[in-house]
Parts: C-alpha cells; structure tokens; sequence
C-alpha cells in the first residue's frame, strides 16, 4: 500500500472513484486535445494539465457550488473537475458557438456563468486582482462565499500578486489563492525567478496563513484545501496553498522544451498523482482493476461525446462577429 | 420649474457621488485617498462620515490591484465607483482595463458585465510637470468593450456618473483637472442625469465647426466669442462621449459650415483629434471647403514652466488662429 | 557584391541580436525566457550558450520590473536590449515607458539619456484570442520621447536593431508574430544596418497609394498584385517608422495618385490609420480626389475561431475593396 | 543629554557641524519655499522634507561620489544633503532655464547628473526598477558603486516595489533601498496600505537584509547607512532601511492636513531631528550657541543667494520648447 503522504483519512470508495474518474478524465481529455491539436481542430495557444490534475481535482472537492473559481490558461483541468461539461469545453477549444465561452474565448478562455466559473485569464497575474475583487463583493454583500484563486508560481513575481495578496489580508476577503508550483515558467525554472523560492513566505509576509501540500497527491490537496476553505468561510480572511506539482508537457503545444531534463520528467511521471492515487486505491483495496476499467470506459465515452458535439455544432455566423462587445443598456432609469 | 442652482464642477461630482450612494446599495467609491483624506480633488470629502468605509474605501497605492478588484466586484453584483486619482496613475492599471475590463463580457460570450465606473482627473496646465499632466483619452477610446466619458460641464459632472452606473459596461470617465474649480448652472430638481451617447452643439454657429471635449471647451468657448466679435460664428461642439463616438452630429454641424477645427490637449500626433479629422474626411469629405485643423498639444512631455506649458498646451489665441485659417483670413 | 542571402524573418532577428552582441560588449538581451528557453518566439535561441547568463538574461515575470531596469541600465552606459515578450504584456511595463524611458531626457533637462531597445512581437492573426491579440502600436506612436520601429521585411528585421542600438533614444521595435516564419533576401555581406527614420516604397505605382506597416505589408502587396491584374496600379508604402512619421514620404506619393487607402491591424477607431489620414487630409487636401480609406481592424476584441479573428482584421479582398472604392470602380 | 538612542558613536565637532548645517539648510529652504509657494513663485506640486531631514543627511553620509541617488517627488532634502547648489535647486522649483533641470522638471524632477542625482520621480514606486537597472548597470561593467534608492512607506504596496525587490535580490545588485515610513501616504495611514505594517518583513521576504531605524535621529541613521552601504559595496546584494520618521508638513500644498491629529504632529515636533541633534550636542558639548547662530546665519545668506539666483535668472526662450525631447542621433556607424 503506497503511503499517501502525511494524510490520515478515509477515503469511501465512492469518493476515491469520482476522484480517480475526475483525474481520469482530465488526462485522457488532455490527450485528446494534444492529438486534436496536431490535427488543427484545436488552434492557437493550448496549455495542458497532464501531470496537475490532483491538484484541481483535490481543490475542487472544497468548494461548494456558491463558491467562484479564477483560474489561468491553464485551466481545462479545473473546468473538468468544476463540472462543466466535456462537451461545452471541447466546444470552446473548438472555437464553436456551442463552446461554453460562445466559442470566443477558446483552450485559454473558459467561462461558465452557472458553475461561478470566471475564466481562463491568459495574462500571468490578471486574474488575481480579479478574485480579490469576487471576494471583496461577496464580504460587501454579507455573502459567505469563496473565491478561489489559482495561478503558477511564476506569477508570483508580478506586481499584481503583491498587489492583491496585500489587499485580500487587509480587508479579510475570502479568497483562498492556490498556487500551483511546478516549477517552471514557460522555461524559467524557479530558482531563476525568485530569490526566495519558498513561495509560502511571500504570503505569509502579508500576514495570510500559508500551507505547502504535495500538489502530486489528490487526498492531500483535499484535505489541505478542505481545511484552508473551511477558514476562509468562516470569515478568517485570505488562505494560501502551495501546491509542489510539475507538468508532464511541454508549456504550450510551441514549446520544444529544451529547458529541463527529459530524466527529470521521467522522474516526476513515477510519481504522478493519477499512479500514485491507483497504487494507493487498489492496495488497501479502496477500488478494483475492474473499477478502473469502468472508469476508463466511461470516460473514453465522455470524451468522444465531446469530440462528436464539438465536430457537429455550428460555427458561430460571421455576422455576428461584434456581438457581446457591449452589454444593452439597460433601459429604465430606475435604480439598475 | 426651471429654477436652476450655481455650483462647482467639484460639487457637481460631489453631489452625484453622494446621490449614486443613496440610490442604490450596490455602489460604493474605492480609490487612493477617497475617505479620510477626502479625495485627492476633495470630491468625496464628508462622504466617508456619512456613508462609512465599506462604502468609502480608501485603498494602498496599487492601482492595478484596486482597479482589478473593482472590476471583480462588478462581476460580483456590486456596482463599484472606481477612482483611480490621474490618468498618470492609471497606466499600471491599463492591464485590468484592457485586458480584463474591456474583453471579459466578449471573452465569455456574453455571460459575464463589467458594470463598472472609474474615474480619473487628467489633463494638464497646473505647472505639474511631465509625470502628471498627460492627457490620454484618446487611448481609452480606441478599446472595444468600454465607453469613455468626458464631462466639460458642471451639469455633465454631475449628470453623467448616475447614467454610467446604469450601463452594464464598463465607463471611464474623465474629469479634465482644470475644471474642478469651475462654477456652472443645474436644473434645482427634477431627474438630473445626462445622457452618455451624445455630444452637443454649445454654441450655434455657421462659418466653422469647432469640435472638442473636456478641459478644452471652455478654450473654444472663448476662441468663438472672440471670433464672434470679427463677425465670425463658430460652432462649438462638446463631444461629451469619446467612446463610441457621436459622429453624426459632427457630420451634421461640418455639413453645414463646410469647415472644422478640432481642439484636443492630447499631443498632435495619434491624437482624438486625428481620429475626428479622418472621421470627418472619410464621410464628408466632398462637403469640406478647407482641410482640417488641429489644435492639440505640443510634441513634448508637458514642462514644468509656465510659460512653456501654455505653449505647450491649446490656447485660445491658437483656436482663433485655427479658425482663422480654415476661414483663410 | 550583389550576392544575397535567404533567411527567415527569425533568422534575421537572431542574428541582428547575435551581431549586436559581439559588436558592443555594452549590448545585453534581457527578458523572460531570452535565455533557456530560447526565446518565445525562438529568436535567441543557442545565444545564452554563446554570451553567457550575463548578456543573455532571463527575468522573472515582471515587465514593470524588467523593464524599468532596462531603462536604468541604459542610464547608466549599457545598451539593454529588453525583450517584452508581446505587446499584450507591455501593458503592464507602460508606466515605465511613458513615465520614465520616454521623459528624463526631457525631466533633465538634457543631462540623461535612455538608450533603450525595447523589442515586442504585436498583432493578431494565430487564434490567441482577446488578451493575446493587440495591435497597439498607435499608442507607442503618440508619446513624444520614444521611437517607434516596425520592421516588415526581412533585410529591416536584420538592420533596423543596430541602428536604433546606435540611437540615444528608447526605440521600441514591433515585430509582428506573423513575420517569423516568412523568407527573404538580404545583402550577402557589407553594413547590413537599416535607417529607422524613413517610410519607403515598396511598390511603385500610379492610381492609388497604400500605406501600411509591419504585419499588413504583405497584405497590401498582395492586394496590388490583385489590382494590377485588373490593370490598377498601387503604389505600396512601408512605414517602416511609427514614431516620428515620415509624412513627406506619403505626402510624395499621394499628391501623384490623389488616391489613399491605409491598411492597419489596429482597431479602427483611434488607430494610427486614423493620424494618418488626418494628416494627409491637412496636407494633401487640394490633392486629394477621393475620401481616404481605412482598412482596420473591427472594433471587438479578437475571438479566438478562425473565421471570427478573419474576419476582424484586415484581409486581403478588404484591401482591394476599398481601394476599388476610393477609385469609384 | 539627550542619549542618541542605541548609537555608541564619537562625533567629531567638524561632522556635528556638518550634519547640523544639512538639517538646518533643509529646514530653512523648505520653508523659504512654502513661503515662495503663497508668493506664487513656485508653482505646481509642492512637497516638503520639514521633519525628515535626519534621514536625508545621515543616509547620505554613507554615499561616496561616485554613488547613484534616486529619489521622490519630495526629493529637495536629498539633493541638497547631496551637495546640489541650492542656487540651481531654487532656480529649478521657480522654472528658470539655470535650473538643476534646465526648469524642465521643477519641484517633483531634480536632476544633476554630476552628482548622479537621478530625480525626482513622481510616480509612486516608478523610480524602484530604475534603482534596480542603475544598479545592475554597476555590476555589469564591474564598477563596485552603490545605488541607494529612497521612497516612502506608501510605495511598499505598490506592485514595482515587490518586483524591484525581487530583481535586485535575486541578481544580488547593489541596491541601497530606504524607506523613510512617516506613518501616512497622502491621507492614509500605514495601517490603512498595509496588511503587515512591519515594513521590514516584506523585504526579508525576498532575502534582502532589513533593519529599522529612528529616522528622526541623524546618528542613528549615518550608522545604519554606513552599515547597509558597506555591505552593499561589499557585493554582498541589496540592503533594506526603514526609517521610522514623520513629515511636520502637510504632503503637499493642496492638502489641508485633515486625516491627523494636530497633536501627533505637535508631539512629533517635539522629537524633530534638529530639535534632538541640537540638544544632544549641546548637552556633551560637541556643538555650542554660537555654531548654531553661525550655521543659521550662513544657511541664511545661501538661501538669500538662491532665492536671488532665481530671481534674477532668464525664463528659457519659448522658441526652445521642443529641445531635450529626442537626443540627437550619434552620427558614426561605429560601435556606440
Ligand atoms: C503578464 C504576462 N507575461 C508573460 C506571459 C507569457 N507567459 C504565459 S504563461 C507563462 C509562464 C507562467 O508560468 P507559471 O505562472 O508558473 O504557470 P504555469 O504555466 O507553470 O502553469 C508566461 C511567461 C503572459 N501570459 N502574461
Ligand atoms: C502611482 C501613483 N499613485 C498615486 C500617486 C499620488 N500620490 C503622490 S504621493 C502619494 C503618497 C505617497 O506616500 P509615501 O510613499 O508614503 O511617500 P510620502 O509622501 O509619505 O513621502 C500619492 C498617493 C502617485 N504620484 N503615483
Ligand atoms: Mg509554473
Ligand atoms: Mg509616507
């Protein structure tokens, strides 16, 4: 029985299968993007979670369907795990009307109102202030709601970060930041963009209590989150993960990653958390090969549904290329 | 009924902040300096005491974070009054304008608004040197997705922010400095807000067409009434909106007169002011008796000195030669 | 001595910066991901292996940061090359630009220079959607103390960084993403350097002149080779130069065809095809036989389909278009 | 005796002379300038140093010539402690052409490249990544000179603070930050910007050595300089000062001063650097009444000269509007 770090919990089986289905599904989907991209269905920048998945699937679990996520570019997997649905995703990256973004936004730019679901922000750092804002609406409106904020360890150097990491702890908003370290930026490794490479104390030198979590291993990334979440709801302010992950691709499909060892990669897949999470499950029993099997299963049939609505939706007309660049102005005068 | 009331453009903007905070509980002011010390331009002074600091929020220096913060509350269902102090300052925050502000309703297909209003002073001719005298409308209308606006006067101050707040998009809105000790007449009661889709004739005219907005309407103002006294009668038009821009009435006024000058503190190249001449070159061309002309700022980061920032900066001896030429007299 | 060389537009700026580096031991590239990775867009690749972490060093994410110390340091004697790595991105690094690199010349009275090269890929046209597709060149073309460099050839992406390297000014080089891949020709050997000071003619003709500048030369090239079939003759002008414009280039070819047709990747309104009108409507109004014709970008912020982003900037069959329609056909 | 706090420090007669005579010249000009502020001879933006002068005139103790300066928009104690001539910074704040800035800049912009005065810098926090580029510029071409960069504890929230700490610790520059916190930005007090207000804390964050300092005692802060810049010189990476100080002042001429109790300012007084430095002086005799008469007298007769210096000095033709824009392109195609 593989050791799941320093988590002593129980996991039901009903749990660890919606969790392994989940991780599951964002790889195979991550998968098919990559083939689909090399056939040209898929265009433009595309930014893949290979190798991350615990940690949406592991955040994911803490919040509830009130709460608000803002993620980056990199973010299929945490639109997966928020259950939004495969097909509307595929859409997107498809560039359809069906997409769940309209088709405007594409692999970068995912929204879905209904799921609190706030992009997809393609500008390193941008999406920071962003959650602070969410959040400080939430606290304004008596809301008890969380905003989760997830973005790389490379934007912890942009001033944005200070920014708002400095204005979420002085005004006690509830966002829980997660940053996902996996070590690089584009090519930048860590060490060569911060001077102190201990991401936890940039927050806490705000005052915001810092945890670090193998970002490699689901159940810790759940509990950790669970735990920061239950803080940030309870009006403690601010929360910050640090979750120690790494991708398994390339940054983006132009990148001929030439910038860190092939051995390191290979080292980091011995311990990816979809191996590691099947070790764990199937020696103390948790789940069978059989439910692994279904899972796959399922999942394949997931995404060729994906792929088959996406192929079949309709392109969005050429006429409307200028809608929803401006909202209608709302018409009465009375208070909006 | 038609009782009006004197007051400063400060008081204008005072009053319709404060009238925006009774209205609705959505709205709340956030800025550098809005509560205690009571706006940089003692706009919001009083208002901390009467509507309290979740309402009144003083923010650290870090532009683009409170900038990006109003804009997630207004996603989030608040209606945030943003007050970015210059448009010096809010260079750190043109990556939230832009790249969040402006695209966030089109990047999601329409199911995200961004209503939201910020506002900042800008202008120069305050001696305030390079770093804070610039004038940079003309950045803020060139991007889809938000709406610029420019109040000249104390009834546009105080009108247009209410209107704003009622749009679902984001609306900057300019208050050129120079204006702020400004006094001007208001209807006493009634609905006082101010349409944001128009500009306005300000004064009836027929030899030229004077097109501006903001700290420069008053220069053209007295560029026409001294004109006027040579028998020259100028047409002054206020912009009012710089995004999108009100072209037919500009067209309909240039139709008439066959001749426009447009008077802009931008600096002369890439300015609003070009943009307006190529508008009205495209789509009147064949009614324009005399090429346009521009009255705009120098090529120079703004001088400290007074006597080179009036250089500098359009004056009305500029406007009158301006219209002099398109007239050739 | 006639004998070229074939390359890439990447080629071309590679070994710009290459030769750049072993010319001047002041020159240093410094940026994200300049050094290990080789460059977004592949430009440096091998040169931190040449010149080491010092001259070839990569930043964190911080383009404020990065930036401005590329702005001290040619202060204070070195030439920075200072690689922004898309225009997207300078939006954050715009504080530093306009408030700094482009005023202490000026703020000092003469006594500091800021002998900066800051490089940027710009443009749409790769599916990247709203936060990853600005064409905001016009905004770098409006502020006085800054030099603006587009170059749209291969030869000019292989000279123009020398020069402006030699210039004591900022110059900020737009690269348009969708150059890298293209070929063309370069003088074998000799000085390779390229003024950054005038537009030129890339194409001579008589009924028509189109004005256009970095990624949209070979558009408006392949629209007059279009139009030639149809026996019309266009004129294609390069920029080259945003900032200052060399408008008696223009005003040449214009007072000879009276016909003028500007393409630009910028949205429409506010966008540099919008001064530039302005300016030949002031200058060549007399000479002037039809409205000037913009073809711009659409005022949305860039959807990522295909189809949508073709649509949304400017294309071929729209050049021709419109310069049918500036000639009445 | 007033006890200089923790300094255990020997000073001469001569330097006791010296400090006294850079406080007093400071106070003196500042209030010769508000007083030529209501006259209406200098004009726009107007922030005074009164009560901060300790901090000016003890950092720049440790500065050699050969040193770089950047400063703020309340930069004329710093141009003055650094030897500018206060004929050229008086002429500067009037606009005339024989300014320190050729009139260009005015108050908020002093320059003096022979004193490697690099402003004046009125954007808040804009003038960090300046520092740090001066500074990296120093270590490149292997010159072991010391940037020292001032701004106010306002700037700390800014996103350029955080990225210019990095950079300079990250690169190991020769970066002397200081920041003079006198506890208000405009109208909001420290604990208003910041979620931790231990300064410090957020530059050991990156690494870089802080310490505190009482920035109304003109020893204490020589000695901490000292300290900091040697280390600094030493190639050791940058150094972080926070002087605690207060302005007597409101920030600037447009501020009528309403966020603050009259009584913290009187206490403050109280405390005021030359206040202390005089009775610390006189009280081990280091200094007597007549130095002080003396110093203020001939402080007296350089302001009289300045404020003549400027009077009598030409406006630049407005012909020349348009120089000093563009520096005229280097003609020879040769290496720079
Ligand atoms: C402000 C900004 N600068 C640069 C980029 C280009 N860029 C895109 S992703 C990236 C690396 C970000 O790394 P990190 O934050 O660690 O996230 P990861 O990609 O590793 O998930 C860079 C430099 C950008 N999108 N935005
Ligand atoms: C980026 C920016 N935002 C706002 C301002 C307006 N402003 C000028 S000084 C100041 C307060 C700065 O306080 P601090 O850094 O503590 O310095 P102090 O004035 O106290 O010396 C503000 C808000 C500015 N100049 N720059
Ligand atoms: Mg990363
Ligand atoms: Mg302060």
């Amino acid at each position: 029985m593989t050791t799941m770090g320093q988590t002593k919990v129980r996991v039901t089986r009903e749990h660890a299968r919606d969790l392994m289905r989940q991780m599951v599904l964002i790889r195979r989907f991550e998968e098919k993007c990559a083939e689909l991209y090399s056939q040209e269905k898929i265009r433009g920048f595309l930014h893949l979670y290979s190798g991350e998945e615990a940690n949406a699937v592991g955040v994911l679990q803490a919040l509830t369907a009130d709460d608000a996520i803002v993620a980056t570019y990199r973010e299929h997997g945490y639109a997966l795990a928020r259950g939004l649905p495969a097909t509307a995703v595929m859409a997107e990256l498809y560039g359809k009307a069906s997409g769940c973004s309209r088709g405007r936004g594409g692999s970068m730019h995912l929204f879905d109102a209904s799921h609190r679901f706030h992009g997809g922000n393609a500008i390193v750092g941008g999406g920071l202030p962003l959650a602070v804002g969410l959040a400080l609406a939430d606290k304004l409106r008596g809301l008890s709601r969380v905003t989760c904020c997830v973005f790389g360890e490379g934007a912890a150097a942009e001033g944005e970060f200070h920014e708002s990491m400095n204005l979420a702890a002085l005004w006690k908003l509830p966002v829980l930041f997660v940053c996902e370290n996996n070590l690089y930026a584009m090519g930048t490794a860590l060490e060569r963009s911060e001077s102190v490479t201990d991401i936890r104390r940039h927050a806490e030198s705000y005052g915001i209590h810092a945890e670090s979590v193998d970002g490699m291993n689901v159940v810790d990334v759940e509990v950790a989150a669970r735990r920061a979440a239950e803080a940030v709801r309870a009006g403690e302010g601010p929360r910050f993960l640090e979750n120690h992950t790494y991708r398994f691709r390339a940054h983006s499909m132009f990148d001929p990653d030439l910038y860190r060892d092939k051995t390191e990669v290979e080292q980091w897949k011995l311990r990816g958390p979809i191996v590691r999470f099947t070790e764990w499950t199937l020696g103390n029993n948790t789940l069978h090969r059989d439910d692994l099997d279904a899972i796959e299963a399922e999942v394949a049939g997931v995404i060729d549904d994906a792929v088959a609505f996406a192929e079949q939706s309709p392109w969005e007309p050429v006429e409307d290329l200028l809608r929803d660049v401006y909202a209608p102005r709302e018409n009465s005068g009375a208070a909006p | 009924m038609n009782a009006t009331r004197r007051m400063t453009y400060r008081e204008a903007v005072h009053e319709a902040l404060r009238d925006a905070l009774l209205r609705d509980e959505r709205v709340f002011l956030m800025g550098e300096d809005v509560g205690r010390y009571g706006g940089s331009y003692a706009c919001s002074r009083g208002l901390l005491a009467e509507f309290g600091e979740q309402r009144i929020r003083d923010t650290p220096l870090c532009e683009s974070g409170f900038v990006g913060a109003g804009i997630g509350a207004a996603i989030n269902g608040m209606r945030p009054i943003v007050e970015v102090m210059t448009v010096n300052f809010s260079l750190l925050a043109l990556d939230q304008i832009v790249n969040n502000a402006a695209t966030v309703r089109h990047m999601s297909g329409g199911q995200f608004s961004v209503p939201l209003v910020i506002r900042m002073a800008t202008g120069a001719g305050r001696q305030l040197a390079a770093q804070h005298s610039h004038s940079l409308e003309c950045w803020y209308a060139h991007v889809p997705g938000i709406r610029v606006a420019a109040p000249a006067t104390v009834a546009d101050a105080r009108g247009m922010l209410w209107t704003a707040l009622l749009d679902q998009n984001p609306v900057v809105i300019f208050e050129h400095a120079g204006l702020y000790n400004d006094e001007g007449e208001l209807a006493a009661d009634g609905e006082l807000s101010m349409d944001i889709e128009h500009a306005v004739v300000r004064r009836p005219g027929r030899d030229a067409t004077l097109i501006t907005y903001g700290g420069s309407l008053k220069k053209a103002l007295a560029a026409a009434d001294a004109l006027a006294s040579e028998g020259v009668e100028c047409e002054v038009i206020d912009l009012r909106v710089l995004r999108p821009l009100d072209v037919p009435t500009l067209l309909a006024s240039v139709r008439r007169t066959h001749r426009a000058v447009i008077v802009d503190e931008g600096w002369r190249t890439g300015s609003l002011a070009g943009e307006i001449a190529a508008q009205l070159a495209e789509q009147a061309f064949y009614d324009l008796d005399a090429p346009i002309a521009r009255v705009c700022s120098a090529e120079v980061p703004i001088p400290y000195p007074r006597h080179l920032e009036m250089a500098a900066i359009p004056q009305v001896e500029g406007v009158v030669g301006a219209v002099r030429s398109v007239l050739r007299r």
